[in-house]
């Protein structure tokens, strides 16, 4: 019995046959435009309820903030200006001269198939640093290898489904919070109040009142074969739905091709299996370092120094005993 | 430097240019500034700054979220302590021959642990699923575990106190044929309320240290240490408050033990930590709680060595503990709660501890890759 | 595009990953600039000097498609001597009218005796070396358009210059083509439609129309905006684009022959046969030859009477009922002042919406009743709100921004009250039929003998597909009587026929409801072109013919689309082919005949009269027949080519809130000195009538806002995030600052130019989750006289930081700085920057116009609306 | 606890974590009966009509799905070779433009001077509009100009809007309204 799942996927380990691919998420924040579908898309099927106080935040043009428990997609919006953007390109220089993790292709030989009528040959110019870029970036659940809230749930409310995703049972959670405190992500979070009719109108029924909430990988559609809404909706496919294994083969690629345009600020999330969540099935594109886009750039599941945490609980509790046994003999009369 | 198969082909890097007033402004940590979420804003002052100034963040928001915990569970954690001392302290007193520190401990035990339970339900988002937490056991959840515990420790608690109760009411408490049964349970209830009392006191530094906020997690290492001092601290203090010195010298070695620990643990605990992520426990609300909670230890420890055989010094030095106590775990609570608002506890330490890992030549664990 | 039409954007970012090159003109850095390879920012209105610029580059450089150019545009075409350009006139060209402000479009006509021009045949060089050709005129005409021009005008650097016009070069030709996509930001101005003209002459020029991957893109913004052009909701035309007839056309022969001759080239010459069959729809067996099939019962127009000019006769009382159907003036139409205020004249009002919009509600809760200006015991008008059925809850047709036509499914009932528009206007009108049927007073007659007669189910309901029908046309008589038209061809012009849009004949043929086709797009070619049903005809792309060289052949492998089939003796290819299919390339044709007869192998545009792409445009436009450039009226930039400051067919309205900042031309222009520009975004829907009431778009974008420069905002002392005024001629609005480098001060000149973008989407009332001041506000009703649209893209105003005040103080603002300027005179309340306030007057002499009226038909159904001055209202 | 008390003995995950393949309970041991039955909401629709966006004019393709008489959800339609599926923010939203609780269901009228709106008949307010057409359109009918050249029409109506509705709709109101002489109408193509 580990305590982390082992090399056979996430979805073996929590005892399905293996019937399945792992699903995820390839959010390639490269052709992102920002348009915010995967948000609503997102809120429509789920029936979540509107976030905030329906004011400016003074944040570009998001306004949602952050990922929550009422806002499951969220679309990051960040104004750089030229040094920035030197800088993004240099970071992502280093990554590569880290030669890390060398599982993607290293070059364009085996071009994904493009359709008919490709011109990428025509111009590989590497683009000029442009003065100022916009860069727009829809997060979600990572969907974790290794995922804090599910090890930490004591219901029995999160689960490990056959896809591999993790989802959250409403009708089983009683809202405990200890979720919340163990996603490096800052994802799941309990929802306390909400509401998707505004003003006067708070009649509306809101689901999840009082329970941890977020991402389910749109768990009630894919046990119907469906897409999960928002991959489905987004108008360029910058979130694209899939096959786990796919889906990070394509986002190696990817990254290869912009690498090749002059565009190292290109770099991957997620998509190395030795980082401290055992990868994410959400992986992503990013154009600049993961804290710009407010994502966590080492973060590790609590369980994995579970052990640590569990011997130095015991050690104390020795330690008490051996304090009251003291005590006691110390006190004799 | 050529470190790819590409480079060769990528045109000579224009020259930096430098940013408008050659430096960039520290923002402070609440400002939210312009479309750059990170930087930008300065639109009038430029203030010289330097590089390791800086930080990006996304607009200031917290990376992480704090779990949504009030007073209630904080009350938890300090009665909780209590009732695990307590636990402790009732057995002691039922092996050494201690008859009223028996049953005081033994009533505190089951009264703190009851209430404790209470609060946790009641800071549970539905409270009314809170057997739920029932339905499995999870070896990955000290939330789980800790809950078996609790449930656990507060039904012997409950024989015990029930037994108590009928012998200080003359054996009036309406229990028909089950008396004979709850003096048979005595001492194997009293055996496993011990067995549970010290993991109780200890595995809510678990509960705490196994999360990403920012101070509890740097804590990982020290918390149960200072859990189990400060439960160590507050059931001696209890006792000393509920019971007659002449049976409550254990109970005044154990709360001086207490206080060391207390003490020890948390400076310890403190000097592990990132700056940023110590922050939290030494300023603001929760940092003039663990300052409080420091002080009255200390003056409870001086009391109970100094003035333990005193009735009212020792029941005044027992309520400065159990304050203590209380303050610590308040404290504690609030420090992790205050340490997720800001952004750069969670980005700093992380990032330090990716460039240390890569200058010890791991350079694969990474979650940014190149490809 | 990004921003606006997301969804469409999707063929962009592909285009783009196979090493398209996406450039993105705008005034700001928006989402769409964020996903091009290159944002250039340019000074708003200043889109004739780029494209024109572009047009220099090629025609001097000689990177012009020339084998197209000289085949398939009227380059070759010699102009008549009496034809004057800008460069001679000093900013006029000739024909003009100073007195009533318009042209005599005579001056600009082709050379040649008139039967020739009238067959197609005008006097042409193919060697286009006549200086009077086309070629010649349009080389002279855009010779000062130099990338020193461009950056002295329009605040784009050489580089950018460069990076664009070589990048249309380049990518245009036998292999490549450029294609232009825009919205509003082009027809918002007063010379917008010369905007599009321009760009129009730039894609003739290289050789991007009626090709694939060619073409300009109009990205319209509503869902059926095409086919409410096409069957219009429009005073000035008919369906299929056949005029309204004007007061004095009272001959039904001359006024089909105004629309087209029967001996001039293409489909046009048929005109008497679409509007027959209109008439026939419509009034059926009362519509007879002798009677000329009813066209006397057609009311006649005198001069323009748009929307504005609406507005104007409400406030003077002259108009009594208004009909909305899913429309909000109150926040969405230019001046909202004066729209409110409008509304506030009437007698009775009937708004039709889901929600309860800003324009129904303008009567308790709009800013004059705010201001205290207005209260509701004072208010008159009767308002009738009937909620309305959506999208889901009735089956009907949309037609999309590429001339589509797709039928929706009915899903669901509407609830309650809620009832679709054709049962709403079929039962008005069965009711005003049945309160008239006694009536003998000859007005009545036209309302009695209108076919008005449709299926309805068990909810009153009117079948929306017999409709269809009726637009579609069917045989009356002959062997077919009763069937469905299959296309317009079979149309005749004997009264056997009836079509109610000549242009969507087809859509019901065989008595299939082609729009309602849904093969799977992934089971089809690229041309998906059995999903949905496209006009004319189920073309994908207008003017394909060109995609061919002269002899019939695909200009190229990659980009073949239709060609001439030798063995099979016919056009051919992946759409249908947008000519006679049996036309040999190299047919002379019969200019005896006239009509498609007359079309020889290679008049490809076979629309237009002499089967030419227009470069130069004798007719149809009513301010020059090449584009020029001028000034907004309210810019404060000197127009750099001419002393002729402001396009001199503009049209305005006198009102003492409708005033303009003199701008350049004036002394007060100073007190004005930004310019601002309005747009829509990706979160919201015009007036947000269909946004702001839905919590979820509600919260993306929440308020409304204003985006300066941190330039600005520095010269103005604004906080990040913080409240702004922004104050104009017209009136004074506050939005929260967005201070972002995406706005990028321009230099002009010696001048720096500062723009300030404005999302139009909020506005004041109490009834939406999400309201705020409203953009179009600050906006006056001053139109382009070609399309009588207003100019939202480029004004001037003055930004002031903090909130607006409340109450009667927010008109005492906008009036103080209308004072500043000199906008206000004691009595005759001033026009266009205050005639005779010292030195305000527009020193160019010229004076907008009030009103105007259509001319003849465009000459091409989707081009754009002409007209020109008939009478002063 | 409502979920327990219907659960069997073997039905409680602590069992099932001892007997089955997923002992720490991160998986098929925890699941709930509901979960087990999870099945998406427009399953269970009554129907799904083929529709296109309400929105901008690029005309995507929709799914509607019902139930009860009632719009449950809308999607894209992958079938579109305009949209394949995708949907903006706004079309995404459509669901809710049906169902928005602001959604008016009821006539109201406002009488002259009046300060609030009133319940209204939609059947006495078609009949009033009729009354009032018919009226406005005699008092403000122009049967010639001042040349005596014919005009038949009437100033006193006007109309705005025709862009967001159907195809069938603008015919219908550009038939009536051209037959009535009521020459003012318009919609956003001209805005």
């Amino acid at each position: 019995m580990s305590l982390l799942s082992g090399p056979e996927g996430p979805a073996a380990d929590a005892g399905w046959e293996h019937e399945h691919e792992r699903k995820g998420f390839f959010t390639d924040t490269s052709i992102c435009i920002g348009c915010k579908a995967c948000e609503v898309a997102c809120k429509e099927w789920n029936r979540n309820p509107i976030d905030g106080n329906l004011e400016i935040l003074g944040s570009s043009y998001d306004n949602t903030g952050e990922l929550g428990a009422n806002t499951w997609r969220h679309v990051a919006f960040i104004e750089q200006s030229q040094e920035r953007i030197e800088e993004a390109r240099e970071s992502g220089r280093k990554l590569v001269s880290l030669g890390m993790p060398g599982i993607g292709p290293k070059s364009s030989g085996t071009r994904g198939a493009l359709p008919a009528g490709d011109l990428s040959s025509s111009d590989l110019t590497p683009p000029d640093t442009p003065e100022f870029r916009w860069l727009m970036s829809s997060d979600v659940c990572k969907h974790c290898t290794n995922a804090g809230c599910l090890d930490v749930c004591p219901t029995g409310a999160i689960f490990r489904s056959e896809f591999g995703s993790v989802v959250v049972q409403e009708d089983v959670c009683n809202g405990c919070g200890t979720c919340v405190s163990a996603c490096p992500f800052g994802v799941i979070e309990r929802r306390d109040d909400g509401t998707i009719s505004p003003f006067a109108h708070r009649e509306d029924k809101v689901e999840r009142m009082g329970t941890a909430s977020k991402c389910t990988l749109c768990y009630d559609k894919m046990v119907d074969g469906q897409e999960p809404a928002c991959s489905a909706t987004c108008p360029t496919q910058s979130i694209k739905f899939g096959d786990h294994p796919d889906l990070t083969a394509e986002a190696q690629q990817r990254v290869t091709d912009l690498h090749e345009r002059g565009m190292t600020e290109a770099r991957l999330y997620g998509a190395n299996p030795k980082d401290g969540v055992g990868g994410t099935g959400s992986v992503f594109l990013l154009l600049d370092e993961p804290e710009v886009y407010g994502l966590p750039p080492d973060p590790q599941v609590p369980t994995k120094s579970l052990p640590q945490t569990y011997a130095t609980a015991g050690i104390a509790a020795a330690g008490m005993i051996a304090a009251v046994a003291l005590s006691f003999l110390g006190s004799r009369r | 430097m050529s470190i790819t198969d590409f480079d060769a082909d990528r045109p000579p890097q224009p020259p930096r240019r430098r940013r408008r007033g050659g430096g960039r402004r520290r923002r402070s940590l609440n400002e939210v500034g312009m479309g750059d979420g990170s930087r930008e804003g300065a639109v009038v002052e430029d203030v010289e700054f330097t590089r390791s100034d800086e930080f990006d963040s996304y607009y200031g928001r917290p990376v992480v979220k704090a779990p949504p915990w009030k007073g209630p569970i904080a009350i938890y954690l300090f009665l909780g302590g209590v009732a695990a001392g307590s636990g402790m302290l009732a057995f002691g007193a039922q092996c050494t021959d201690r008859p009223v520190l028996r049953r005081n401990a033994r009533l505190t035990a089951l009264g703190t642990v009851g209430l404790g339970t209470l609060a946790l339900i009641e800071d549970l988002g539905r409270p009314e699923r809170f057997l739920n937490m029932m339905r499995t056991v999870k070896v990955t959840s000290p939330m789980s575990l800790g809950t078996w515990i609790v449930g656990g420790f507060a039904s012997f608690s409950g024989v015990l106190g029930a037994l108590e109760v009928d012998r200080m009411t003359g054996q009036r408490l309406p229990l028909g044929v089950l008396r004979p049964l709850l003096g048979a349970a005595e001492v194997p209830a009293a055996l496993a309320q011990v067995a549970l009392a010290p993991v109780l006191a200890s595995y809510t530094g678990a509960l705490l240290g196994n999360s990403v906020v920012p101070t509890w997690e740097a804590g990982r290492g020290h918390l149960s240490y200072l859990f189990v001092s400060s439960a160590s601290l507050a059931a001696g203090g209890a006792a000393m408050v509920t019971s007659p010195v002449a049976e409550t010298g254990p109970a005044r070695l154990l709360a001086t033990a207490g206080v060391v620990g207390d003490v020890v643990s948390m400076n310890r605990m403190k000097e592990s930590m990132h700056p940023l992520e110590a922050e939290p426990l030494e300023t603001g609300r929760p940092g003039t709680m663990l300052k409080w909670a420091e002080r009255l230890a200390i003056a409870g420890g001086i009391g109970t060595v100094l003035g333990g055989r005193n009735r009212w010094i020792a029941a005044a030095s027992g309520a400065a503990l159990l304050t203590s106590s209380a303050l610590t775990r308040f404290g504690v609570l609030h420090a992790g709660l205050e340490s997720v608002k800001d952004p750069r506890r969670v980005i700093e330490p992380q990032k330090a501890r990716l460039a240390a890992r890569r200058a010890s030549g791991i350079t694969d664990d990474s979650i940014s890759t190149s490809g | 595009m990004a921003e606006a039409h997301p969804v469409a954007f999707q063929w962009v970012i592909e285009a783009k990953k196979r090493g398209a090159r996406v450039i993105h003109v705008d005034p700001r850095f928006t989402r769409t600039s964020a996903n091009a390879d290159r944002h250039i920012p340019i000074r708003a209105g200043t889109d004739i000097v780029l494209l024109g610029g572009v047009i220099r580059h090629v025609l001097d450089n000689e990177l012009y498609f020339k084998e197209y150019v000289q085949a398939y545009t009227n380059a070759s075409t010699i102009i008549s001597e009496q034809y004057a350009d800008p460069e001679d006139l000093d900013g006029l060209f000739s024909g003009y009218h100073a007195d009533s402000g318009t042209y005599d479009n005579s001056a600009w006509a082709y050379a040649g005796d008139e039967d020739s021009i009238a067959r197609g045949m005008p006097e042409r060089d193919e060697t286009l070396q006549h200086p009077r050709t086309v070629f010649q005129l349009l080389k002279r005409h855009y010779a000062r358009y130099t990338p020193q021009m461009v950056q002295d005008t329009c605040g784009i650097s050489p580089e950018d210059f460069e990076h664009l016009a070589t990048s249309i070069a380049e990518n245009s030709g036998r292999e490549k083509t450029t294609m232009f996509a825009y919205a509003l930001g082009w027809t918002q101005h007063q010379g917008g439609a010369q905007m599009i003209r321009t760009s129009g002459i730039l894609q003739l020029l290289m050789g991007n129309m009626g090709r694939p991957g060619g073409g300009i893109m109009a990205l319209r913004g509503h869902a059926t905006i095409q086919g409410s052009t096409d069957i219009p909701t429009l005073y000035h035309i008919l369906p299929g684009y056949l005029p309204m007839p004007k007061v004095g056309q009272d001959d039904f022969a001359e006024f089909t022959r105004a629309i087209g001759k029967k001996e001039q080239k293409g489909f046009w010459a048929d005109a008497d046969i679409y509007t027959v069959n209109l008439l026939k729809a419509w009034w059926g067996e009362h519509a007879t030859a002798e009677n000329d099939w009813g066209y006397h019962h057609l009311p006649k127009l005198t001069g323009a009477h748009g929307t504005y000019q609406t507005t104007m006769r409400m406030l003077e009382g002259g108009v009594d009922g208004f009909f909305l159907f899913g429309q909000n003036p109150a926040v969405g139409s230019a001046n909202g002042r004066l729209q409110r205020l409008g509304m506030s004249h009437l007698e009775w009002m009937v708004v039709r919406d889901f929600y309860m919009i800003e324009s129904a509600t303008w009567w308790r809760d709009g800013p004059e009743i705010e201001s205290g200006e207005l209260t509701p015991e004072q208010i008159a008008t009767e308002m009738f709100f009937l909620p309305a059925a959506n999208h889901t809850e009735k089956a009907g047709s949309f037609t999309q921004t590429q001339r589509m036509v797709q039928w929706r499914d009915q899903a669901v009932e509407p609830p309650g009250d809620a009832r679709s528009d054709l049962q709403f206007m079929y039962e008005l009108g069965c009711r005003i039929r049945e309160k008239l049927k006694d009536s003998t007073d000859p007005r009545d007659r036209a309302i009695l003998e209108l076919t008005w007669d449709y299926p309805v189910n068990e909810h009153g309901e009117p079948d929306a597909e017999a409709v269809l029908a009726e637009i579609n046309g069917r045989h009356l008589s002959g062997e077919k009587a009763g069937q469905p038209l299959a296309s317009f061809g079979e149309m005749k012009g004997d009264g056997s026929t009836l079509g109610g849009c000549w242009i969507y004949t087809g859509v019901y043929a065989d008595g299939v409801n082609q729009a309602r086709r849904r093969r799977p797009g992934q089971d089809q070619d690229e041309t998906a072109a059995e999903w949905g049903w496209a006009w004319p005809a189920n073309r994908r792309i207008l003017y394909n013919r060109a995609s061919a060289d002269p002899q019939g052949r695909p200009w190229s492998e990659r980009k073949k689309l239709v060609w001439w089939d030798e063995e099979a003796g016919s056009w051919t290819g992946h759409d249908i082919p947008d000519f006679p299919l049996t036309k040999r390339p190299d047919d002379p044709g019969d200019p005896s005949q006239g009509g498609v007869a007359a079309l020889s192998g290679t008049d490809a545009f076979t629309m237009q009269s002499d089967g030419r792409g227009w470069l130069f445009a004798p007719t149809g436009m009513v301010d020059g027949p090449i584009p020029t450039h001028y000034e907004s009226p309210e810019s404060n930039i000197r127009n750099p080519l001419y002393a002729q400051q402001s396009n001199p067919t503009r049209v305005t309205f006198q009102d003492e809130d409708n005033l303009s900042s003199p701008g350049a031309m004036g002394a007060g222009g100073e007190v004005y000195p930004y310019v601002f520009t309005t747009y829509r975004i990706t979160e919201h829907h015009t007036a947000g009538g269909m946004s702001r009431f839905l919590p979820y778009l509600a919260e993306l974008q929440p308020e409304m806002y204003c985006e300066v420069s941190p330039e600005l905002a520095a010269e103005v002392g604004l906080e990040p995030y913080g409240w702004a005024t922004i104050i104009s001629a017209r009136s004074a609005i506050e939005a929260k600052v967005l201070i972002t480098e995406r706005m990028k001060p321009l230099q002009v000149g010696d001048q720096v130019v500062h723009q300030i973008g404005l999302p139009f989407h909020w506005g004041q009332g109490t009834e939406a989750i999400v309201r705020g001041d409203g953009a179009n506000d600050l906006i006056g009703m001053n139109l382009d006289a070609n399309t009588q649209i207003q100019n939202s893209k480029n004004n001037s105003c003055t930004l002031i930081p903090g909130r607006r005040p409340r109450g009667p103080e927010r008109g005492e603002l906008v009036e103080s700085y209308r004072r500043r300027a000199g906008l206000i005179m004691s009595e005759d309340p001033a026009v266009d920057g205050a005639a005779g306030a010292p030195g305000a007057g527009p020193a160019d002499g010229s004076v907008p116009h009030e009103v105007r009226g259509p001319e003849e038909a465009s000459a091409v159904p989707s081009g754009e609306r002409s007209m020109k001055e008939m009478k002063d209202r | 606890m409502a979920g327990m008390a219907r659960i069997t003995f073997l039905d409680w995950p602590v069992v099932r974590q001892l007997r089955g393949a997923d002992p720490t309970g991160r998986g098929t041991s925890v699941t709930s009966a509901r979960t087990r039955d999870t099945a998406p909401r427009t399953g269970s629709a009554d129907g799904v009509a083929d529709s296109i966006c309400p929105y901008c004019a690029v005309g995507c393709g929709q799914r509607v799905f019902h139930k009860d008489g009632k719009v449950i959800q809308i999607e894209g339609n992958p079938d579109s070779p305009v949209s394949r599926g995708r949907l903006c923010p706004k079309g995404a939203a459509s669901q809710q433009l049906a169902n928005s609780y602001l959604r008016q269901t009821k006539v109201r009228y406002r009488r002259p001077y009046a300060t609030e709106w009133e319940d209204l008949e939609l059947d006495t307010a078609m009949d009033m509009i009729a009354d009032r057409f018919i009226a406005s359109r005699r008092k403000h009918w122009e049967d010639e100009d001042d040349q005596g050249r014919p005009l038949k029409r009437t100033m006193g109506i006007a109309s705005l809007g025709g862009a967001t509705i159907d195809n069938e709709e603008n015919y219908l109101i550009k038939k009536f309204f051209t037959a009535a002489g009521a020459i003012q109408m318009e919609n956003q193509a001209r805005i």
